[in-house]
């Protein structure tokens, strides 16, 4: 399905990848995190190469994903979705705790022993995003993770975003909130039909609007 | 689907003359194992109806294989004494008759146990099937009339009009032609408008009712056909072995039906007959050559489930595959 | 009660391996076997009961690691059918091996004294001490077995990775090493089961199978996944199954000739416990306890 | 000269796989004495697993009458694989020879010219546990068996001859491991004498737990061979010491051909303790051979049955003769079981508890 | 005005949590009325028990002036209902064209026939290739539902749900995991479908609600707090707080 992508995420930087649906992005992301082998090419994560490593060797390089789709595990609590995977993966000196998380969505925490399968849509991908954050990573991944939130919420994960930022995490994004993404993110990758065909800052993309716009829609 | 139909008719074609080549070079015991695969592909080719079709894992199929075998023996047996059941019916021995009441009963069983069984799903599904033929085996086991764990021999055979089916090569005739006639039937169930609904019910419950389809009521009418068919070819069974016999309801047949589906390919319209064929052939030639059948077989068994995907089936069209991809 | 207690300790690791890590394995029959034969030949062989424990426990354990290793593993992402046939398969293979090892003939485990001679528990009441062990052992391992399920990261790792083996794994989790332990921990306790039985039950070939649909069954009626579901199902089942049995023919004896009451009365203790699942399961589809809930 | 065909259907998987694997040794033990041969005509034995499933029994003998062309043919443990199978054959003008399974149906009205048996009608063995048990001055006995053909047929055969009161009478099931509920109506009906058939795996579960319930001294057993056979003994150790038991044969038989065999199968298996399976496997063999003998094959069939119905051999266990269903008419002894040399329980024979006698059925049979 | 549903205190609970709090609401035939609300709030479970998956504990359902209450799920999709899946739910072993046409089928109905071909219907087919033919799937027809993008499964939702030719839609978030520009097609699409079906229309896409909607409810904690036009809506403190938030509020 991919035929040529390249593409880099520096240290606390914020990227993000476009594209209409069905174009690759999360193809991509999968090969990045081994779920699917690449049929060529190289991975590197934090100066190793991971081309070939398995999905759990990956993610303790310290790459935490909020998958496409939610994807909570539906036969287990709220709480123990947060805490079966959670861990200090960056060494932070104030690790995201389940507090924390619960401070983040207080929905959550109302909701703690409720069995995941039957959260509502927005609950599940709440709890995808506290998930990811609870195994503290390097570089989190985030596809479509505001989809399905109510505007407030998703208001709420910007603004998180914003703060991990600022902290120095590196983010790669994927999102069809163009407006946000202008404003929060340093670089910006589009893909069509398995290949990159247009990066740049978000400044460039002001600039090349019309381009982008044949590629993403307004 | 023209090969296809090239194809159908040299297997039938093969196997009219298959007693023939047989006798001519003496391997007469290829008849009574063609007969039992044939037998095994009707029962196996029902099951994969609800399985491959329908979703519906059931493990205690050979609850109607049984009942349709006992109806069979029990017929015979009330021919033979000359008593009727219960006072006022008649035992038989014409295959006309036993057979299709064979069906009828059967049918009747997979309406009352799918009624009651299709309201789980699941593993749930899975056990409570089970457990019905599990009580339907312990019943027989304890009809004494009826021989018991020993079963009701049916000594002197079925007969078609004037046709004693005592004879081998006649009882094989009539199970191909009764073979060939089910697998037209199963095919035309399988393309009609409600094979696809049942199919569709097997990938996705949820969506088929928000298309305003109750799928109770088709799998349950699925359940039947499918109970039916087994009967049909449990029926069989008693007049070529010329035996009723518990074993045949008991959870081991299940397992055996459920292998042979597997095995052949689920899901796949003639995967049972291959099934069938592989599980009777390993079985037989395995155990004339060893004590220790069983670890061959296992072996063999495993070496299929691991190296390809989608039983038999797959191994055959992977074969093909590489044939056919192999350079000239 | 023994029954009770070898069922649920069977459907506890059936529990494991079936009910939360969601692998159809027929061959947990094959491993209660292989328990009870190495532990009665090291028994037979040392002349130590004691030391024929741990070798039935390491036995199956192994053998269940060999079947996790070679077998399951490569059938994960597969249908559950094939799970069927593969573990089918394995039932084949294990009974012919271990007559190959061990030979047709049945084998024995004497129980030593100090726990086979009854002991009056209290004035009338007397009862051996190997079946006071069991009950422990029984309740010892529903226990540790509930904790470690519903209480630590490792049993929820494990119900998560049954629904979503890949999202474990992308949250750098080695699901793969964790599901070879817990397929091996559930053949540990059938192995326990095995050797426990060994010296109440002829130690042979075949009898795996004979228990292995109880165990289903016990396992299905106390609710797929639940620990505590097993072990109420497993004692509930023991008793009705010893029940019926000894009670039916007698009851029926009452109303009906002796032969036909007799015939009556095995055949209803037999589909005793396919009746309790049927009405188990019609009016609470789920089981007794559900999983998690 | 081509080797005879012997088709043995036997079974060797399962709780019973011993018994059959017994008496297809015992009949090669035979063989091999000859050198291959039996009564100097060689033999080959083709054997197969019926898995203890009458439809198997009737499949494997088709296979071995329309197939491989077997005029001869035995094996089979089970009764209710006799009772499905034996007919088809007999039916087929193939000869079918028992070595174990003796069933009722096939002993009376049924019996046929081509179907004999060397062991015992079923019901013999327990008419002689009942005479033992009368013998030993019980009053009331509680029986139990195995709900299947062989089962019906042991308790029937007490029954017959036992006189006392029954007090309780329990078929149990084929597939059954756990006999605590039996246990607790043994205890409950507190009989004089217990008198259960169980064989193979059964017999050892049922008696181990019968003496962990603690009413092995409680209450006394009267065992059959079926229950006090080599192996069994061996699995159960001193519980049965001292226990009584009926059979057709022993191993410390006086008589020259049962030295011969007792010494024969332990220079063969030297590991292995002796059952009457084998014991009746070998005498199946020597009396094809004593057939084979006298016909020099199996071309003619009515020459082969009427030099079998001459039971013109030496049996390790004595006397023995064909009575008009072609049924052994034969002694039966009372065994003890005692602490062996080497610690291992083993039987002796007490004293003959029936001499020359042939079973209930014949009189029905008209051959 | 007609009401096509009206839904009179409906309350449904589960262990200790009111889903639906006496909820009632009524949809005006031909209109497309929009439900919005936070996360958690019941809107889905609502769509659940109007297509009778979920039971209610109290209340009243009238579909075209007729109790629906009682009424099983499939029966109700005969009588004018249609629903998409806020989680896509499609039969994924079968081709796009083939999800379609069984769609069709269930509608047609003679299901239970089993000696016809599926195939030889040709009012379905000849009705697929026309829903085909005017979708942005037509490319995709033959490729496996299973293997669809998000994006596509989505719209494939959407067509399932046409082709029963539903009275009334049931759409629970459809623009969810669209692109933007497919979002925009989505949209197009559905104000297509105005006036012709009545809708009611679950979303967080505000700019799709306002692009949409003749009418808004606000559904918050089980109970609809407000139902409005979108000025109403946007011109609302109390939806602000609990549902919009503030624009500007990003840092
Ligand atoms: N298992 C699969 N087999 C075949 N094709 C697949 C498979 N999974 C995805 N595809 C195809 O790969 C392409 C890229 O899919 P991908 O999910 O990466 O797209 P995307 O950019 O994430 O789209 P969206 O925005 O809809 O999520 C799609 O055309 C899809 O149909
Ligand atoms: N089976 C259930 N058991 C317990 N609680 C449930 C169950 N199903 C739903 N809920 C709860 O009911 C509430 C309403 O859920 P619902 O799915 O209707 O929300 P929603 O409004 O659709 O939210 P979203 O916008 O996030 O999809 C949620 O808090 C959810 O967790
Ligand atoms: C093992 C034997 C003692 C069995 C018995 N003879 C039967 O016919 O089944
Ligand atoms: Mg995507
Ligand atoms: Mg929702």
């Amino acid at each position: 399905m991919l035929f040529d992508v390249s593409f880099e995420v520096n240290e606390g930087e914020l990227v993000t990848l476009m594209g209409r649906n069905g174009m690759g992005k999360t193809t991509t992301i999968r090969a990045i995190m081994g779920l699917v082998p690449p049929a060529g090419g190289r991975i590197e994560i934090g100066g190793h190469e991971t081309t070939g490593f398995s999905p759990e060797r990956v993610a303790r390089l310290g790459v935490g994903l909020v998958p496409e789709g939610r994807q909570v595990f539906p036969t287990l609590t709220v709480r123990e979705n947060l805490v079966a995977t959670a861990a200090n993966r960056s060494g932070r000196s104030d690790p995201w705790t389940l507090e924390k998380v619960y401070g983040l969505f207080p929905r959550l925490r109302e909701r703690t022993s409720q069995i995941a399968g039957t959260l509502s849509g927005g609950e599940q991908q709440m709890l995808a995003v506290g998930r990811a954050l609870m195994t503290n990573p390097h570089l989190l991944i985030l596809d479509e993770a505001t989809e399905g939130l109510a505007p407030v919420i998703r208001l709420e994960i910007w603004n998180c975003i914003t703060r991990l930022r600022a902290l120095g995490q590196s983010i790669l994004l994927i999102d069809k909130n163009l407006a946000v993404l202008k404003k929060l993110a340093d670089r910006h990758y589009i893909i069509e039909k398995g290949h990159v065909v247009w990066s740049g800052t978000g400044t460039d993309l002001t600039r090349d609007h019309d381009k982008v716009h044949s590629y993403v829609g307004v | 689907m023209r090969q296809h139909l090239i194809f159908i008719a040299a297997a039938i074609v093969c196997l009219s003359v298959l007693p023939l080549v047989a006798e001519a070079t003496g391997q007469l015991a290829l008849v009574g194992l063609t007969s039992r695969i044939m037998i095994y592909a009707i029962a196996a080719a029902s099951l994969n109806f609800i399985l491959g079709y329908g979703g519906m894992v059931s493990f205690g199929h050979a609850a109607f294989f049984g009942i349709g075998n006992y109806v069979v023996g029990i017929l015979y047996f009330h021919h033979a004494e000359g008593v009727p059941l219960w006072g006022f019916i008649p035992g038989s021995n014409q295959l006309l008759i036993t057979l299709p009441t064979a069906v009828l009963v059967a049918g009747f069983a997979a309406l009352v146990i799918g009624s009651l069984a299709l309201r789980t799903r699941g593993v749930q599904f899975i056990m409570i099937t089970l457990a019905f033929a599990q009580m339907l085996y312990f019943f027989f086991v304890s009809l004494k009339t009826y021989g018991g764990e020993d079963g009701v021999i049916v000594r002197g055979a079925n007969d078609l009009f004037a046709l004693s089916l005592r004879d081998k090569t006649a009882m094989y005739y009539v199970i191909l032609v009764v073979m060939v006639l089910f697998f037209a039937f199963l095919w035309r169930v399988v393309h009609s408008s409600f094979g696809t609904v049942l199919s569709g019910i097997r990938q996705n419950e949820r969506r088929m009712t928000a298309m305003g389809i109750s799928s109770y009521r088709y799998k349950l009418y699925g359940f039947v056909l499918a109970g039916m068919g087994a009967g049909l070819a449990g029926a069989l069974m008693a007049v070529f072995m010329r035996f009723a016999s518990p074993d045949t309801l008991h959870w081991t047949k299940s397992g055996e039906l459920l292998i042979m589906v597997i095995l052949g390919g689920v899901g796949t319209f003639f995967g049972p007959i291959l099934g069938a064929a592989a599980f009777l052939i390993l079985q037989t030639y395995l155990a004339a050559w060893t004590e220790h059948w069983q670890l061959a077989m296992g072996l063999i068994l495993l070496g299929i489930v691991l190296g390809t995907k989608g039983g038999a089936k797959g191994l055959f069209d992977s074969i093909a595959r590489k044939l056919r991809t192999e350079p000239r | 009660m023994l029954y009770g207690i070898t069922l649920f300790l069977l459907a506890a690791g059936l529990t494991l391996i079936f009910g939360i890590m969601g692998l159809i394995n027929l061959a947990h029959g094959s491993l209660y076997m292989v328990g009870a034969f190495v532990g009665a030949w090291v028994a037979s062989q040392t002349g130590s009961f004691w030391l024929g424990l741990p070798a039935a426990l390491a036995g199956a354990m192994l053998a269940g690691f060999a079947i996790e290793l070679g077998v399951m593993r490569r059938l994960y992402a597969r249908d559950h059918l094939d799970q069927v046939l593969a573990t089918f398969a394995l039932i084949l293979i294990f009974n012919e091996l271990t007559v190959l090892l061990f030979g047709r003939e049945p084998m024995f485990v004497e129980l030593p004294a100090s726990i086979a001679t009854p002991i009056e528990l209290l004035p009338g009441l007397v009862y051996p001490p190997f079946r006071l062990l069991i009950i422990a052992a029984g309740l010892g391992v529903a226990l540790g077995l509930y904790f470690l399920i519903n209480r630590t990261r490792i049993g929820m790792l494990v119900r998560a990775g049954s629904t979503n083996r890949d999202m474990v794994r992308a949250l750098g989790v080695d699901i793969r090493l964790l599901y070879t332990m817990i397929f091996g921990l559930g053949a540990l306790l059938a192995g326990l089961a095995g050797f426990m039985t060994s010296p109440v039950l002829a130690v042979q070939v075949g009898m795996g199978e004979q228990i292995l649909l109880a165990t289903f069954v016990v396992v299905v009626i106390g609710g797929v996944g639940s620990i505590k579901g097993a072990f109420v199902a497993g004692i509930l089942l023991g008793i009705v199954d010893t029940c019926l049995r000894a009670f039916l023919p007698g009851v029926l004896r009452e109303i009906m000739a002796g032969p036909e009451a007799d015939a009556l009365g095995v055949g209803i203790a037999s589909m005793g416990i396919y009746l309790m699942m049927g009405i188990v399961l019609l009016f609470r589809p789920q089981g007794l306890f559900q999983a998690g809930g | 000269q081509e080797p005879v065909k012997i088709g043995v259907i036997t079974t060797l998987s399962g709780p019973g796989g011993y018994l059959g694997k017994d008496v297809r040794d015992g009949m090669q033990l035979a063989i091999n004495e000859e050198g291959g041969k039996l009564g100097g005509v060689p033999v080959d034995l083709i054997v197969e697993d019926d898995a203890a499933k009458p439809a198997n029994g009737r499949q494997i003998a088709e296979k071995f009458m329309n197939e491989q062309g077997v005029k001869l043919l035995s094996g089979i443990i089970f009764s209710n694989i006799a009772g499905a199978t034996v007919p088809d054959i007999v039916d087929n003008g193939a000869l079918y020879i028992s070595a174990n399974a003796g069933p009722s149906g096939l002993a009376g009205k049924e019996c046929n010219e081509n179907y004999f048996v060397v062991s015992w009608q079923n019901d013999t063995l327990h008419e002689v546990s009942g005479i033992a048990a009368k013998d030993l001055g019980y009053k009331r006995a509680f029986l139990l068996a195995p709900n299947y053909q062989a089962g019906k047929d042991a308790l029937e055969g007490f029954k017959r001859t036992f006189n006392g009161e029954i007090i309780g009478e329990i078929y149990t099931q084929l597939e059954q491991t756990d006999y605590s509920a039996e246990m607790a109506q043994i205890r409950a009906a507190a009989p004089d004498v217990v008198y259960q058939f169980h064989p193979g795996g059964l017999g050892i579960a049922f008696v181990r737990q019968y003496q962990q319930a603690g009413l092995l001294g409680k209450f006394p057993m009267v065992l059959s061979e079926a229950n006090a056979d080599g192996v069994m003994l061996k699995a159960l150790g001193d519980a049965v010491i001292g226990q009584v038991a009926t059979s057709h044969w022993a191993e410390d038989l006086d008589n020259e051909a049962n030295k011969a065999f007792v010494s024969g199968w332990k220079a063969a298996y030297p590991d292995r303790p002796l059952t009457t399976y084998a014991s009746q496997g070998y005498d199946t063999a020597k009396l094809i051979a004593s057939a084979l003998k006298a016909t020099g094959g199996v071309d003619d069939i009515d020459a082969v049955r009427t030099a079998l119905r001459k039971a013109d051999f030496v049996s390790v266990r004595g006397d023995f003769a064909f009575g008009p269903n072609q049924h052994p008419v034969q002694d039966w002894h009372l065994l003890e079981v005692v602490k062996g040399e080497n610690g291992v329980a083993t039987t002796v024979t007490r004293k003959k508890l029936a001499e020359d006698i042939g079973d209930s059925y014949s009189a029905a049979c008209k051959l | 005005m007609n009401t096509i549903l009206a839904i009179d205190d409906l309350v449904k609970r589960f262990a200790g949590l009111t889903a639906t709090d006496h909820v009632s609401l009524n949809v005006a035939t031909g209109h497309i009325h929009a439900l919005i609300g936070p996360n958690g709030a019941g809107k889905s479970t609502l769509i659940n028990l109007l297509c009778g998956e979920l039971i209610p504990n109290e209340g009243r359902i009238t579909l075209l002036g007729e109790d629906i209450t009682a009424c099983p799920a499939a029966e109700r999709m005969k009588r004018g209902l249609a629903r998409t899946f806020q989680i896509t739910n499609l039969l994924n072993d079968f081709t796009v064209q083939q999800n379609i046409s069984l769609a069709v089928q269930a509608r047609q109905g003679n299901n239970f026939r089993i000696l016809d071909t599926a195939r030889g219907r040709v009012s379905i087919l000849t009705e697929v290739d026309e829903l085909l033919a005017a979708s942005r799937l037509e490319p995709r027809r033959d490729v496996v539902a299973g293997n669809l993008s998000s994006g596509e499964r989505k719209q494939l939702e959407l067509m399932m749900a046409l082709a029963g030719r539903p009275k009334l839609l049931l759409l629970d978030e459809p623009m969810a995991g669209l692109g933007r520009l497919e979002s925009q097609q989505m949209i197009e699409t559905l104000r297509g479908l105005r006036g012709k079906v009545s809708m009611l229309l679950i979303e967080h896409d505000m700019e799709a609600v306002y692009a949409l909607a003749d009418r808004i409810s606000v559904l918050v904690y089980g109970r609809v707090i407000l139902t409005g036009t979108a000025d109403d809506i946007r011109a609302s403190d109390e939806v602000r707080d609990a549902y919009l938030g503030l624009e500007d509020e990003l840092c």
